[in-house]
């Protein structure tokens, strides 16, 4: 294993103090529990927006933790769902009395453990809902799988529902803006290679030369599929017409109710996307391919979507939701209203991410 | 009988064991998950076994209890809440007690197939540590039916655990991050159906 | 070789047909010859601000044109200097009347076709500098060698001298702030891996499991040195104590004289950094390295900049200047003074950066 | 006596001969380049070999000059301006001629050497493809000085320019990119020096 790193088992520690360092102007980062939040927390009458997940994703979650984004970030190890004290506690330094919105990606363990900060959160008279992101085409069904996973859907909901907890959202409006999100937000994403979780200290997973992992998460695994090596072209058409070609997909969610004070079960469908929908198109790098190639499948995917009749009006390109040192792509389509619009084009300051500020 | 020392015990042996299995369950994990279960188990029992001798004057329900809040605090991942949720169950239904009986033992494994089917939401054949649990849990409840005595019937049930850990092998997953690979899963032995075993074998141990 | 591409000899125009579609609303793509220039260029009465070289260096140079940075980029194939008939082209386009300034890094193939660019510019009266960029420390001395390469200074050259051209600075200030930039600024790089060359298909050089090279270019090759793999701390230290310990750097490069319509030597020296002095601290990947990676790198470059009495009042942490999916990093400080401080703050718009607008 | 003709076949050999050594002439560049070398020249001379029927009826400076513009333009690199400024310098030398006696071959190999040293900056010894030029220069100057016809010193010109190319082997760089790599370029042949003689031996064919 090479990196740049110290000791395999300090990484996230020592990537925080780095952060902390570098950005003191925007953010503070706690220690034990782990946690990054805005320098100017908590914001008095502002719904806090929280996320988290394991580490080896960044720049998210950590990355996008200021104005117009995240109020804090919790980090778990490498691959690894951060643990309820972390939320809570992030929870407590952030909330300015309006509630906080947890955003959780799809994995069961983030799912149990924001559960769980939820429930600590919310008997400690904290107000929190959590919204779950769920987009990953490749997960064909909810029955008989833990439900699709969350993946480049995140970023965009951070962005969006950042700029609304900004300008005044309400939590329960909050929650439901970030659920159409969700609802609107279909990805797929391929890896060319493995990574390496430090702590490990050898790839994941083995690759041939000429293989490749289509339908894969964040966090190194292998996916639905191993294929043979395939063209740029070739590849942004498969993951572009799972996006396109996805049915209506219904699953069953479990949000929390304040007025009950516990868990209900919802019904949720995605509608599948049409022509003359207008859509923000992401695309995403695992980490390690370079820019130029995220442009070639971006040339792809644009092809694509005006022969399916779907308009990119705004797009992202970039590593914002990786997976370590991985090579990769993956391809999020999010179907735009005039409010996501708006907010999307909001001012953003955080470490990772800025305009308009 | 096992008595609290027995269980203090149990716990420095389950952390030794987890350790020594670290890249074994980490392995596992990689084929089919993400190769971290041995680094995440093994970082939360270090910290159970170097608080133990804070916690070893309390009952067992409060040791429980105390190591509930570490593995919680310090797994993270699916299987920090899942272990966490199972000794925080278990310690409710060792609340005060400084020994284990029979009957104890029996309330211990229920407590443990409920917290996973709760926090979880897991079913027998899900491919995780529930298909170590439940056979584990019946094959004890019914060899004490059977009036076989706590050593005989701990004994039953610890084959029906091996039986259970190895039945995941040809199991598709239903729950956790395997459960995205599909049939890619089939031939693998589920991480945490391994550790499951383990940790029960190592923990409640009539002859340490 | 894996990567996210057709053809490996298509890769620079596909590459740049995306970036054309992705970002139509800031920039448009001339092919044959190849140049990226802004969409509202020409721009009159501003200094045209160009700058060019191999491709495979993503972002830089084509994603950072764009309002307060370049408003042409030239790029050739992959770790090749483009050729001349290109900046003259991109010149033509984008030149308002008042001159344009070819920021040039130092490379024999970049210098040699800059300078016959600059020549025939002139020739057809534009007036026309080329600054070059000579920053990298890992290079001695200049009298047998090319002289020192040029490297991160390069993206704060641009950014800097780039919001100047905005600010209406004239050809000849244009000038002298991009060679004060250059003077003031030094790197540093290093590899974990090398990097494959989509027409060559297979890496440029082998690096064991246990080795790294130190003082390496952007172009994939080796280094100065290769030395076994070492912690992050340790490798951050030599590439810090190299820039913070490099004693004054002369040497004679080549300018245009307008006057005399003809090359001029001029010799230079970069004073060296001292105690007391505020820098901005730039911590780049060379491509493949993960960003958690590069915060770590910065916690230590943060601490010994600190036990030389440097001040970091401004940094930069990412992939700005890259070699393909080369793992690795560089470190760049450069020293500010009010008016690059300043600049450096100023508005940007590119599509790969981004900030104040 | 080297034709129009056989310089038109000698460009064409030089195409076909450069695009059989790209990937040798890429490989010695990888060592202490940055692996472009053959590719770079295969690009431009692709390029000439393309548009050489629309050049055909010009004359010998016309078709240099030509080559020079569509290396210029296509190459890129170090070798771009290099090569591209040697045939310029050579078109010069050899404007409206339909043929190149031994006093015109003796000027384009000055117009060569003077084109490198005017755009590289590099002196005899650099590790360059001036380590080929000036050899061959110096030794086709003294055949001729002494007396030797056309064919004769040619020969001798290109057993100078093979020893000029071997003669980089040890040396270490002080121009281009391997001048970077002090010590660790020398035990490398220089591309450039290999392209060079590939060039001469292959564009001025008296056999052809
Ligand atoms: N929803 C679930 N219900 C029951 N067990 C689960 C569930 N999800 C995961 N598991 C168990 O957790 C194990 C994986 O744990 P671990 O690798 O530590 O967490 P993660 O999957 O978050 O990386 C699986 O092998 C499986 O036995
Ligand atoms: N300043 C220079 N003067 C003379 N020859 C040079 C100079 N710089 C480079 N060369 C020659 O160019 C060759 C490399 O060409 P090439 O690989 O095509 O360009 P680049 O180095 O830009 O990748 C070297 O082997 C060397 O012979
Ligand atoms: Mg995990
Ligand atoms: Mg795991
Ligand atoms: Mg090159
Ligand atoms: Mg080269």
């Amino acid at each position: 294993m090479k990196k740049l790193i110290n000791d395999p088992n300090a990484v996230v520690r020592e990537s925080l103090e780095g952060m902390a360092i570098a950005h003191a102007d925007l953010i503070n980062v706690h220690y034990q529990p782990h946690f990054i939040y805005r320098a100017d927390a908590p914001i008095s009458g502002k719904v806090a927006l929280i996320s988290g997940g394991g580490s080896g994703h960044e720049p998210l979650h950590g990355g996008f933790v200021g104005l117009g984004m995240l109020d804090a970030a919790c980090p778990g190890e490498v691959f690894t769902s951060p643990t309820p004290d972390q939320m809570l506690e992030a929870a407590k330094a952030v909330h300015g009395g309006a509630g906080v919105l947890n955003i959780v990606k799809n994995y069961s363990g983030d799912v149990m453990n924001f559960e769980m900060a939820a429930e600590l959160a919310n008997a400690e008279g904290i107000p929190t809902l959590n919204i779950l992101i769920d987009d990953d085409v490749a997960v064909k069904d909810s029955l008989y799988t833990q439900g699709r996973r969350g993946v480049g859907t995140t970023v965009l909901a951070e962005k969006i529902c950042g700029a609304a907890a900004e300008q005044g959202y309400s939590l329960q409006a909050l929650a439901d803006l970030c659920r159409k999100v969700n609802l609107n937000g279909r990805s797929m994403g391929m890896a060319l290679t493995s990574c390496t979780v430090p702590a490990k200290g050898s790839p994941t997973f083995e690759l041939g030369d000429r293989e490749i992992e289509m339908g894969i998460g964040i966090h190194g695994e292998p996916g639905r599929q191993r294929l043979t090596l395939q063209s740029a072209d070739d590849i942004a058409q498969r993951l572009a017409e799972s996006i396109l070609e996805d049915p209506p997909y219904t699953r069953t969610l479990r949000e929390w109710n304040l007025d009950a004070g516990d868990w209900i079960e919802q019904e949720l469908t995605n509608p599948p996307l049409r022509a003359g929908d207008s859509v923000l198109a992401f695309v995403n790098s695992m980490g390690g391919t370079p820019l130029s190639e995220l442009y070639i499948i971006y040339r792809q995917l644009a092809k694509i979507c005006q022969q399916h009749q779907i308009q990119i009006v705004r797009q992202l390109i970039g590593p914002y939701i990786t997976s370590l040192e991985m090579q990769g792509c993956s391809i999020t389509l999010l179907k735009l209203d005039e409010e996501m619009l708006k907010l999307w084009d909001a001012p953003v300051k955080t470490p990772a991410w800025r305009w308009g500020i | 009988m096992i008595t609290k020392g027995q269980i203090i015990q149990g716990l420095q042996a389950v952390a030794e064991a987890i350790a020594e299995n670290k890249d074994y369950l980490t392995e596992l994990d990689a084929a089919i998950g993400d190769a971290d279960h041995g680094i995440n188990l093994d970082r939360g029992f270090q910290k159970v076994l170097e608080q133990l001798p804070t916690v070893a004057d309390r009952d067992i329900g409060s040791l429980f209890k105390h190591v509930s809040m570490t593995l919680i605090s310090s797994v993270g991942g699916a299987s920090g809440p899942l272990y966490g949720t199972m000794f925080l169950r278990a310690s409710i239904a060792t609340a005060g007690k400084e020994e284990l009986n029979a009957e104890a033992m029996g309330a211990i494994l229920v407590a443990f197939v409920e917290a996973i089917v709760l926090r979880g939401k897991a079913q027998l054949g899900d491919k995780t540590l529930l298909d170590v649990l439940i056979p584990t849990q019946q094959a004890y409840q019914s060899a004490i039916a059977q009036g076989s005595d706590f050593p005989t019937a701990w004994q039953t049930a610890l084959e029906a655990a091996k039986t259970g850990r190895d039945s995941t092998i040809p199991l598709v997953a239903k729950k956790g991050r395997a459960s995205y690979l599909g049939d890619r899963a089939c031939g693998h032995l589920d991480p945490g159906a391994v550790s499951a075993y383990l940790i029960l074998k190592t923990l409640f141990d009539p002859n340490l």
